[in-house]
């Protein structure tokens, strides 16, 4: 069974991002570990793939931070499997390197092995529903989540196609572009969900935010989770960048962890009575 | 020509792009069928008037005399290398900033590698009148420096991309990133039969051109069909563009000449493939927004590509070319770097023409298997030499070709 | 057109060489009379033939969507920077060239400037097969080394030139010396409507395709014909084939615009004109087999010309275009070398043609006089700017050309 | 009168040529009057013109130095009236140097001016007998010689043309190309002498010619006159570069010439009688 539920059972869930072995194995599992317990609801754990379109500069360069330390799939799923942190975990790869994984094509190996070792659902940025069937159908078999990404400019049968395949949560991208930390927080927002209030389906907003702040504001707005990539990435690549050591980091990643998650928090008693969501 | 508005072609092509791109996407697929298939608002009457008034169309269809003595049988050159810009890129420059302008978008994005799509799209956007951004890898526009300039003083902006190896496949990804950011007022223009539907099929469809009129200009001028078309293959746009019409006839071999670089052979470890030959060499995957084959590793990560010639050093191709070859319509061969060369050096010495470092794979083919070609042979002339010369002369330089002018005031570069 | 066949235009013309060559041009004048007035064993028809095929043509006259808008008349671009090679040079080097074949000649030799029709002449021998020499100024081959490396990748030897200043003027001299050491074997293909009888109607004869072209379209695209042509004069063969076929056409003007360099005054001591401005302000003379207007000082010596454009750099012209300057058919006017920089970079900009700097001067003298040419202008583009990429980051760099794009990444050359 | 005639009067004519102002005016005159003291029979004086396309490598750079010093026509003639010589003077340049000088157009007032400073003769490489009339009508006015020059490939009408026209005498161009020392003669003037055997005009042939046993074997087969510039030119070109004094390079001159005439003269005895000239 899926744990990704959990996440959301008290109140609104913190949804941190790293990717995995960035900058390298050992300081990636300490970091991963960080979150938690700065308080991370779930973990979005990113498998680096080489062509990471949908990303920006921050992640973009973790990833190739990772790659040069030599990961790969299978060094990733040894990293779940040695990765002490008790919340549910989702895998953000791409759709290559789902499909490449194992004996025969196609998505089923990659999910098997991903339900083995812990990992509870997945997105895949490159992967729209029209083309999800095959991972769709590999993730009921194994009781894993497969979470979409809505944009801001998803309406209409698309929204509804996507919302038809979505478990999990529904990851609702910000603002347009690619992620990365922003200064304010997009009132695109808001209308994303507008549009998706009908769907009984947890909504997790990310691409941007940075401070617990913005968290709180999004989660004013009805959120009920964020998922923060690029403002985490930016101190692992500082750290390594100054030649921290990983404890310091690890400390940082925390602190950074912990500002965001009570942003969530208060962000909930902020919450003003909206018309037309329930 | 087939079209296909589903965006698949057997299980390759689809639509494997961020969500944040799909409106745009369909849009374009809404435009791409009104505009270009059902020539709404006279586009497609514009477009080919465009393409002869400020691209030069038709063609030339040449009968190649020296070669054809040499080989024996008719050589046929198709002379894209004379549209405007130097090579068969502003066919479809020209059509997507065209439609860009029906859609009533406001600015133009597009990749480029060598430069050649850049320099197109460059001069199809100041012909009409839209500002234009153009990625390059970092690698790249050193290697391109005078594309780099042309595309500049049209009135391009060129933004260097310097993630990864800093070339075609980073600048691609760092394009669709833009678009992702900017759909709604945005086109981006790609640069070869690749990338999501319906993105091959428009490409094809304004590329395809170049085999209406060869197809055309044989019967005028030889009475029949060729034996056999030979194009080279990057991404694929000049080898479906001359291909299309002759899809159907059977009678008719297709070849795809890709780089074989400097060795079939890759470096996992590294992942590096030293060659571009996914059609020979690649697997089934997913890169750029399409399923097709492609230059990976084991585990599906993208490996870096290699040729002489910048144009067609990327690791995909596109999915009609990647179908046409399961389908054994379409024959992927493939030349190594040295022949290609010589083959460069041989066209400019015997034909007076000095073609594109990636034509010139084209012609080492030719050079090397003729004899199985048939009668009539025509090759697609994709483009012009002059964006080469700086490589032609260091590449020579490294290696004994032996038909190579003595080039000894050229050390150390132009 | 007016066939001379007795070599003079007024008191122009003529055949001032040595007698070592005269046999030589007699020779020639019978075969250009045979063969190309005459068509004689279809001389014209196969010179058509392969300037369709090989060379490209017909090409387009383009209306100027945004240079019409802005001048408020209809600008048509006549487009020889799509001939291969990327200059109307091609036209005349491809016809003497077959020229020297029908008459049995084993070996070429041209002299070039900027190299346009050393690239040309390159290319049409190497099609022809026949072995060719290039005569280039030293200085030129230092200024334009893209070009010399294309004629060598062409096969062609070239030889420096390293007397006086290594421009154009001794280069022709060169190649005149060569020529009478090796009349009898050795054609020598001259670049431009100069030199002695019969070259300047033999290669105004093979240029006049432009305006033959030309008048033909505007009748097609416009229903008439236009109320002016313009065209850049160096030697004048580009002018004098947009002009040839107008000539009888009363209504329309005729402007020869010639390289105005850095300024119309002349320094008499150091022997230096800063311009190449030789229809304006140049005086009746004798030069390189022909008499015609020169820049010469007051005893006769031939000055050094100056312009910002290699192939524009030469101090005699024509004498037919002399002659019809005299006869007020054909206006000669100048723009100086910021001008013609600033129109560069104008039609790269807003029409996204990249032309020769020779070309711009054209260009540049549109955009100062529109208002006095009438409702319909056609501009001769004679060729591409590709070749001239090293110049104008340099000449731009020097100046402040207030429509030039930020070059500073290119500051030190490509 | 044109003293031209005399220098055939008593057997063959040496004559010899030098740029005037090579490498300076001063240097000049001395050289000039060396040839005489050599036994020159005619000089040819050069009037430097800047594109000379006649003249091989040696020439031209004589014609570089001798413009560099400031040579002009008006120079020329100063240096003609200075010169203290007294065999008949040819004065060879081209024809646009002829052309501008003076206030009218036209090559008469240089025609004019070149006979009040006792130039005898003209020869214009660039102005071949279709263009020569101008020039022929000044030199009968003025009663002055204009020679022209054959070619070896110069023959029939042509070559009536030119014959009907020359005066003084022909100058026969041992073989085709431009001027310039060679290291044998040419057998190609053979046959130019014999195309021209029905003419009665003094026969002096040029190009190529550098030593004295050329210049036998020019007269033997037929030659009146021989005419030598590259040759001397060398002589002066290498004074210029190696500093030597004006006076050294005049004896060396002096010597070169001596050793030319002698050849001539050597060359009357080894003439065999020849069945198809007189
Ligand atoms: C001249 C030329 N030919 C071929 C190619 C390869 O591209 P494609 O296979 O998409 O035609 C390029 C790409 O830059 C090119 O410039
Ligand atoms: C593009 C171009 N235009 C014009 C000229 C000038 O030559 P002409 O006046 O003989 O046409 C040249 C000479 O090189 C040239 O290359």
């Amino acid at each position: 069974m899926s744990r990704v539920p959990e996440a959301f059972e008290d109140g609104p869930a913190f949804i941190p991002y790293l990717a995995v072995g960035d900058p390298d194995y050992e300081s990636s599992l300490e970091y991963v570990e960080a979150l938690e317990r700065g308080g991370a609801d779930l973990i979005e754990l990113g498998l680096p793939f080489s062509e990471p379109i949908a990303e920006g500069p921050t992640i973009q360069s973790a990833v190739v931070r990772s790659l040069e330390g030599g990961m790969t799939p299978t060094r990733f799923f040894e990293f779940v499997e040695e990765l002490d942190v008790d919340v549910p975990l989702v895998c953000m790869t791409y759709y290559n390197l789902i499909y490449q994984y194992g004996d025969e094509p196609g998505p089923r190996p990659f999910v098997e092995k991903a339900a083995e070792v812990g990992i509870d659902g997945f997105v895949v940025p490159d992967l729209p529903a029209e083309e999800a069937g095959p991972l769709r159908e590999a993730c009921d078999e194994f009781d894993r989540d497969l979470v979409f990404i809505v944009a801001p400019t998803t309406r209409g049968e698309r929204l509804e196609r996507i919302m038809d395949q979505v478990s999990g949560y529904v990851y609702v991208q910000a603002r347009l572009g690619v992620t990365g930390a922003q200064e304010d927080v997009s009132d695109q927002t808001g209308q994303s969900l507008d549009r998706l209030a009908q769907w009984d389906v947890p909504k997790a907003v990310g691409f941007g935010i940075k401070t617990g702040e913005h968290a709180a504001n999004i989660v004013a707005g009805g959120a009920d989770g964020i998922i923060v990539g690029s403002a985490l990435v930016d101190i692992v690549a500082e750290g390594h960048e100054n030649g921290d050591s990983a404890a310091e980091v690890a400390d940082r990643l925390e602190t950074k962890a912990r500002e965001l998650k009570d942003g969530a928090l208060r962000g909930v008693e902020q919450r003003v009575p909206h018309p037309e969501r329930q | 020509m087939s079209t296909n508005t589903d965006g698949k072609f057997g299980d390759y092509g689809g639509q494997y792009v961020p969500e944040a791109l799909m409106p745009a996407i369909e849009e374009l697929e809404d435009a791409y069928e009104r505009y270009v298939l059902e020539n709404e608002d006279g586009f497609m009457d514009e477009f080919r008037r465009r393409l002869r008034d400020f691209g030069g169309r038709p063609t030339p269809l040449q009968r190649a005399d020296r070669l054809s003595e040499r080989y024996d049988r008719e050589v046929y050159l198709k002379r894209e290398d004379l549209v405007h810009g130097g090579a068969h890129k502003l066919n479809n420059a020209l059509g997507q900033v065209l439609l860009a302008k029906y859609m009533g978008k406001e600015r133009i994005v597009a990749e480029t590698g060598a430069g050649q799509h850049g320099t197109a799209t460059a001069m199809a956007a100041a012909h009409l009148d839209i500002p234009c951004e153009i990625y390059m890898g970092k690698r790249d526009i050193n290697r391109q420096r005078p594309n780099v300039f042309r595309m500049r003083i049209n009135g391009a902006e060129v933004n260097p991309v310097t993630v990864g190896r800093g070339t075609l496949k980073e600048a691609i990804s760092e394009t669709m990133r833009d678009w992702a950011t900017t759909v709604e007022t945005t086109h981006y223009v790609i640069g070869s039969v690749v990338g999501p539907h319906p993105f091959p099929s428009m490409v094809r469809d304004f590329q395809s051109v170049i085999s209406k009129e060869a197809r055309k200009q044989s019967r005028e001028q030889f009475g029949g069909l060729p034996d056999s078309v030979l194009a080279c293959a990057g991404g694929g746009s000049n080898t479906m563009g001359a291909f299309a019409n002759f899809v159907d006839d059977e009678g008719v071999d297709l070849y795809a000449v890709e780089a074989g670089g400097s060795s079939l052979d890759v470096d996992e470890e590294k992942g590096v493939a030293p060659n571009s030959a996914s059609l020979s060499t690649g697997g089934d995957g997913i890169l750029h927004g399409a399923r097709t084959k492609l230059l990976q590793d084991r585990d599906g990560q993208i490996m870096e590509s290699h040729s002489v010639s910048s144009g067609l050093d990327y690791a995909g191709v596109g999915p009609e070319l990647a179908y046409l070859v399961d389908e054994r319509r379409v024959i992927p061969v493939n030349v190594d770097d040295d022949a290609a060369l010589e083959a460069f050096h041989r066209l400019s010495q015997e034909e007076g023409i000095i073609p594109a470092l990636e034509t010139a794979h084209a012609f080492a083919y030719l050079h090397e298997e003729y004899e199985n070609l048939g009668e009539t042979v025509v090759v697609n002339v994709s483009g012009r030499g002059d964006k080469d010369l700086e490589s032609v002369i260091e590449e020579t330089s490294k290696r004994n070709i032996p038909n190579a002018p003595d080039m000894s005031m050229f050390q150390g570069g132009l």
